[in-house]
């Protein structure tokens, strides 16, 4: 494969030096000899047409071992609180499939036999430098699949060029409940293997509405883009519908993205009258405004909903502000750490930590969560096509409407024609055990995934605004 | 009216107003006073500025994790601050200014900026080899001072010191320029090159040291504010945009203008996160436009006047 | 003869400072009027008012009937009111041919006719006639920024006059060259203005020049017109011998930058 | 004057390139696509350049067409023609607006003002949920007057209508160029005093401009918008965006009309495998790169073509 890239490199470096030498020929080189210039000329386009068809001949791709293109964010502000976790569950999980050391039902060596070679690519850049990467892994590179994406916006962006390069897409982080509901109503190439962000917000209003039902109010901070603005909004929502009277302040605070700091911020936090404080700060902008927040006792005096503040507990450790209401975006991270006892979960988390010298947060599950349903997938269709490697139509087939075991939970393609995944969901409150030198959730409340997710068919905020009807809550 | 005059005259609200402005103000002019000095003598538009602030910000969370790690006394904090800019600016500072401005003074300022602007971008990448993706945490000098309470509201003592070294610094400079020597010989310089250079001034020695106390008036803001935020790869690229903004309010190489255009866009970013928190993200860019549609040689420069 | 410049009460005040006051001339077609008087006696700035660099702070100028006061340089040089500049005001790094070249393009195209090709062989053949009347199309190809001061003099005046102004103002045309070049550049520029018809004011310190190819002159003395007179009479003003000559004659004839 | 080099040039190479779109590969016509579209705007960079004016902002001409085919887009508007005339026109609106406050600019001054408005837009999109925030919008594949080509064809089709809008652009600016109005550019550069009292306007020549050169960026912003099928602040109007065209700007060189292109096809290159062969190296090797080129090369691609030849006049 790495091979066959630089052959193809190569190969489009002289097309390109074949059509600068062709300016060049043309605007400067004086040759007063005009046959000269059509013989040199006709030289020029042949080579042009070799090496244009090489190349087109060159993209085959052998099909003994499968190639799929992990997406996450390596540098940026977002590499830290997703793309490493992120890199280093895909690098794990991949490993270990190819080891056949995976536990049950995951334990035969590769994808359908296939060893698989993950090639992890930068995130970052923005929705159109990323459309562009992704029809280069597709047209140049011809990967098998997609798995991953963290950043909603990259997931809007790719949505409709992956259904028209017809490639499997398997989203494993992306939150926004755009992607199947607005931009690509008919999924046909695009999956995701986790609820979308509305089940975050719904939980979360939920989890606040048993345990802080006298509450006074709640106002929020979150980041002006896409991601703050939608959390802001589903909880905002589902709040309306399951605790009317915490009334939502329509003051929040709206800092830019990478901000850095917010002192002005945290004194209009300080001087407003809600008890408690929404928040989607993830990354280094959460981390900063802890800091800041701890030096000005802001935590003793409000109650945070973080919801990603799961990717940023281990790190602060002892720092983590006792007391807020921790989210993992799922039961991801902390929560399957400390709370799930499967044998999946045992082993990922030893794994993990045995390898990287930390516990493994929300992202390293989502992301081995996705590749986990890729295997789940092309083996189900391989055994349906009596053991040959199946075509892209048939792991969409047997992916449609499934239900696999992921890492920490059980998967069911069950919303938008079984493309877009439900799970449960788990919230609670954070704190730091001295003894395990760990932090720890308790008050952990766990959510079934058809009583937070929009039932199938229905828009999210249609249902959040109509009454979330049709929710079943145990 | 009056009524609603009335109502914004809240106390507490313009106390704290007052004072997030203030402190944002003196982040803005620390971060940004580095840049001024550059451009005031040197007139470059220095956007290496992020990479020093960047480097300065990771050099002191990274001696200060293995100073804290082995438990040493915490005031040790505050050296490591004014080490890692000292240390970073010098390096860098020589570095910058010997190996590659030295070759395009004189060139077309656009070129120049483009010029830092290339540097920047390569900084970054070096940044990411020396430190990796996972964040720094510096926070113990910002923990261990503690907050107080006025009027109500609770503000930590490190970040209203910052108010202090923004003054500090802007007093140490205005000293250095009107009561010394060396100061004299610096605003010779910036006010005619040429001839400074034709009486005998080494000009090379003084853009070298202006240089150096740019950029280490760079590292010393991130180091300053290291202790805040999360130290992680890509917080330059902010710090690029905001220092840029002040240097063009304030006047282009006008400290006086830097430090007033900094505290303006504090109160004015303060009040509308106070008030209209929505429109926290344009309130830089609109005074930016606004003082440029208006006055685009800053708030404190002179207007040029052209000979024919 | 036709009335087709009238100045009358021009004043500029830069703070307190009286740059130029009570200043009023009347000029025919066809005259030639040299401008004396001593450095900062107002003459650049009587220049600089008339042809809209300066705004004057009180005062009309009429041009050709219309008051041209508040008007840019560029409707003012479109009316037919052309200048040169003590320090030549050319583009340096271009040909003298491509400095005419431009200057025949600006005044000959207009609104979207601007958009038709700078050169066509019409308008070369203009260019070398021009260049050829001031004497410079041996210089055809030099830049002008390796000109002499004396030939990117001409340069300057040749770009002003390629409109055919009915009024041309030239400010100091000889100072900064020698004193043996001065009389033949004055020689080459009258002659080829006096082949348009073209009237014309130039500021001059030189006495000679002046006596040789002005009939009227305009003494200027701390911002006002001390003189007014046929060249004869004005060179035996006792105003104008006491604030100009006097000290004019005793510096010499040295170049004036 | 005999008929012009340039101009049968690149009617040569945009024929040749169009035969050869029916033979490459996908991904070497995409990076064609977008070096059309970066192309255009460092050929607006490049029109106001020769007059020593170098806009720091252009993402916001680019950001703001792109954004336009998105919205007409939104409108049931399919048609590429229709799509990126209306979205570069507007454009060129916007830019006429406000050339009114940065024609009296020059220098740093006029940088940074073009950055200060480019910023502004970018907080709008970034914040305005109808426009779909930071995550953008989507941009439809396009028709090309009622043929509505699908997968492959749908990419060639592209590349051959948007080699024919660069090409329009190329002929457009060329002719411009050799016009009186064009070649004032040299002229308000070095004497604006002078061409003020030759009688014609600089804030006018510097308008038009800075007009054509935002319809040309708008030209880049709408090609990129169908070439990529999605637009978002991040990549259409943060100032990195707008950094990137004068990088290749700077790596063209304003020598010719073509060098733009050539420019962004270098460029687009230096990125895909810089990109490719280590997500952590390639701010390293852009800033390096610009910085070679800035030190040892600053009249760009095009003089190193023209040194080749031991050609020394620049081509006016």
């Amino acid at each position: 494969m790495a091979q066959a890239s630089t052959t193809l490199g190569l190969m489009f470096i002289l097309t390109k030096l074949t059509v600068v030498s062709t300016m060049y020929l043309l605007f400067i080189q004086e040759d007063k000899n005009m046959k000269h210039r059509v013989l040199r000329l006709v030289a020029v386009g042949v080579a042009a047409v070799l090496t244009t068809f090489g190349v087109a001949v060159g993209n085959a791709v052998a099909k003994d071992k499968m190639v799929i293109a992990v997406p996450t964010f390596l540098t940026g502000g977002g590499a830290p609180a997703f793309g490493v976790p992120a890199r280093n569950g895909t690098e794990l999980i991949i490993q270990a499939i190819n080891k056949g050391q995976v536990p049950a039902p995951y334990n035969t060596k590769g994808i359908a036999g296939a060893q698989v070679e993950a090639i992890i690519y930068d995130e970052s850049g923005g929705g159109a430098k990323q459309v562009t990467e992704y029809r280069n892994k597709v047209q140049k590179l011809g990967v098998d699949m997609f798995a991953g994406f963290v950043s909603s916006g990259t997931c809007a962006a790719i949505t409709p060029v992956a259904e028209e390069l017809k490639t499997l897409t398997v989203y494993a982080t992306c939150g926004t409940p755009r992607v199947f509901e607005e931009l690509d109503k008919n999924p046909k190439y695009v999956f995701r293997t986790m609820s979308h962000a509305t089940a975050d917000g719904v939980a979360l209003a939920h989890y606040v509405a048993s345990k802080y039902p006298s509450a006074n109010g709640y106002t929020g901070i979150n980041q002006n883009y896409a991601w703050g603005q939608d959390s802001w909004r589903d909880f905002d929502l589902a709040m309306k519908v399951l605790a009317p009277n915490i009334k939502g302040s329509d003051k929040g605070q709206w800092p830019k993205i990478f901000a850095g700091r917010y002192g002005a911020e945290i004194s209009a936090l300080l001087k407003s009258p809600e008890d408690l404080v929404h928040t989607s700060f993830w990354g280094g902008d959460l981390e900063a405004f802890i800091f800041q927040g701890l030096a000005r006792g802001l935590f003793k005096k409000k109650t945070f909903l973080m919801s990603v503040a799961g990717t940023a507990a281990y790190r602060l450790g002892k720092k983590l502000p006792a007391g807020i209401v921790l989210g993992s975006r799922g039961p991801y991270g902390i929560y399957a750490n400390q709370l799930t006892d499967t044998p999946m979960v045992k082993w990922f988390n030893n794994a993990y930590v045995n390898r990287y010298g930390t516990q493994p947060t929300q992202p390293s599950y989502q992301y081995a969560q996705a590749i986990l349903g890729a295997k789940f997938a092309y083996e189900k269709a391989a055994a349906a096509n009596s053991g040959k490697w199946p075509s892209t139509d048939q792991v969409i087939a047997a992916l449609e409407g499934a239900t696999f075991q992921g890492v920490a939970t059980e998967v069911r393609m069950a919303r938008s024609n079984g493309h877009q995944g439900v799970t449960d969901h788990a919230w609670g409150v954070a704190s730091f055990d001295k003894e395990l030198g760990l932090p720890v959730v308790s008050e952990v409340m766990h959510f079934k995934g058809d009583c937070i997710m929009p039932p199938d068919g229905m828009d999210s905020v249609t249902w959040l605004k109509g009454g979330m009807k049709g929710a079943k809550c145990d | 009216m009056v009524q609603l005059l009335l109502g914004w005259f809240d106390l507490q609200l313009i106390f704290t107003i007052l004072t997030d402005g203030l402190i944002y103000g003196s982040y803005l002019f620390i971060v940004a006073v580095g840049m001024t000095v550059i451009f005031g003598v040197q007139r470059v538009l220095n956007v290496t500025h992020g990479s020093f602030y960047a480097f300065g910000a990771y050099l002191a969370a990274y001696l200060g994790g293995i100073w804290y790690e082995h438990e040493l006394p915490d005031f040790g904090g505050f050296v490591i601050i004014f080490l890692a800019a000292i240390v970073v600016g010098v390096f860098f500072g020589i570095l910058i200014e010997r190996g590659l401005l030295k070759h395009l003074y004189g060139k077309d300022e656009h070129i120049v900026v483009l010029a830092t602007f290339a540097a920047f971008l390569a900084l970054e990448g070096i940044g990411l080899f020396i430190w990796g993706t996972d964040p720094y945490f510096f926070y113990q000098p910002q923990m261990m001072l503690g907050f107080v309470e006025i009027l109500g509201m609770t503000y930590d003592y490190y970040n209203l010191s910052l108010i202090v070294l923004a003054l500090i610094i802007s007093l140490s400079i205005w000293y250095f320029l009107s009561r010394t020597i060396w100061g004299r010989l610096l605003q010779a310089v910036i006010f005619d090159r040429e001839v400074s250079q034709a009486m005998g001034v080494n000009v090379t020695a003084v853009f070298l040291g202006t240089f150096i106390l740019g950029t280490t008036l760079g590292a010393l803001s991130g180091a300053a504010i290291a202790p805040t935020i999360s130290v992680l790869p890509g917080i330059g690229v902010e710090v690029v945009v905001l220092a840029f903004a002040v240097v063009v309010i304030g006047g282009m190489g006008s400290i006086p203008g830097a430090l007033i255009g900094s505290v303006l866009v504090g109160v004015v970013r303060a009040a509308a996160i106070h008030e209209f928190p929505q429109a926290e993200m344009f309130v830089i860019y609109a005074i930016m436009a606004i003082v440029l549609v208006f006055r685009p040689e800053g708030l404190f420069a002179p207007p040029a006047v052209r000979k024919i | 003869m036709t009335t087709i410049l009238e100045v009358n009460g021009l004043e500029k005040r830069f703070g307190g400072v009286v740059a130029a006051q009570n200043i009023g001339v009347t000029v025919s077609a066809g005259e030639t009027i040299g401008i004396i008087g001593a450095n900062g006696a107002g003459k650049t700035t009587f220049v600089n008012m008339v042809t809209g660099h300066l705004p004057p702070s009180a005062g009309t100028v009429k041009f050709l009937g219309t008051n041209i006061v508040g008007l840019p340089p560029r409707r003012i040089t479109e009316l037919g009111l052309c200048r040169s500049f003590q320090v030549p005001q050319v583009f340096l790094s271009e040909s003298v041919f491509d400095n005419v070249l431009m200057a025949y393009g600006i005044a000959e195209e207009s609104g979207f006719s601007m958009l038709r090709p700078l050169r066509n062989k019409e308008r070369d053949a203009r260019v070398r006639k021009h260049l050829a009347s001031y004497q410079i199309a041996e210089h055809e190809e030099t830049a002008a920024s390796a000109l002499s001061q004396g030939i990117r003099k001409l340069l300057d005046i040749a770009m002003a006059t390629v409109r055919k102004p009915q009024l041309l103002m030239l400010d100091e045309p000889t100072s900064g060259i020698s004193v043996e070049e001065k009389f033949d550049l004055m020689d080459i520029i009258m002659a080829a203005l006096r082949e348009e018809q073209t009237t014309v004011m130039f500021i001059e310190h030189d006495m000679e020049i002046v006596q040789r190819h002005v009939a009227r002159v305009l003494a200027f003395s701390q911002g006002e017109i001390i003189c007014d007179a046929p060249t004869a009479k004005a060179m035996v003003d006792p105003k104008v011998v006491e604030f100009v000559l006097g000290q004019e004659y005793h510096v010499g004839i040295r170049s004036d930058a | 004057m005999s008929a012009d080099k340039t101009i049968i040039g690149v009617t040569i190479a945009v024929v040749l390139l169009a035969c050869a779109n029916f033979f490459i590969a996908d991904w070497i016509r995409q990076i064609g696509l977008l070096s059309m579209a970066i192309g255009s705007v460092a050929l607006g960079l490049l029109v106001l350049w020769r007059t020593g004016l170098i806009s720091f902002g252009h993402a916001l001409f680019y950001g703001f067409s792109a954004y336009g085919v998105a919205l007409l887009n939104y409108l049931g508007v399919r048609d590429a023609f229709v799509l990126v005339i209306v979205s570069a026109a507007a454009s060129g609106l916007l830019a006429w607006g406000l050339g009114f406050l940065v024609r009296r600019y020059r220098a740093i001054f006029f940088a940074l003002l073009t950055m200060a408005f480019s910023m502004i837009l970018y907080g709008v999109l970034a914040k305005t949920e109808r426009f779909g925030s930071t995550d953008g919008l989507n941009v439809h594949p396009p028709t090309f007057l009622g043929y509505a080509p699908v997968d492959q064809a749908a990419q060639i089709t592209l590349f051959l209508f948007g080699l024919l809008v660069i090409y329009g652009l190329i002929l457009g600016v060329q002719i411009y160029l050799r016009s009186v109005l064009g070649q004032m550019t040299t002229a308000v550069r070095e004497n604006e005093i002078r061409v003020e009292y030759l009688g014609y306007s600089v804030e006018h020549v510097i308008h038009i401009k800075y007009v054509i050169s935002g319809l040309l960026a708008g030209f880049g912003g709408a090609i990129m918008a169908l070439a990529v099928g999605q637009v978002d602040p991040e990549s259409m109007a943060y100032w990195t965006a707008s950094g990137e065209f004068v990088f290749v700007a700077i790596l063209a060189g304003t020598g010719n009309v073509a060098a733009p292109f050539i420019g962004a096809v270098a460029f687009e290159v230096i990125r895909h495998f810089a990109w490719e062969h280590g997500a952590n190296l390639w701010q390293l090797i852009m800033g390096g790169t610009l910085l070679a080129i800035i030190m040892f090369v600053p009249d760009g691609i095009w003089s190193v073509l023209q040194r080749l030849v031991g050609k020394k006049d620049g081509v006016k």
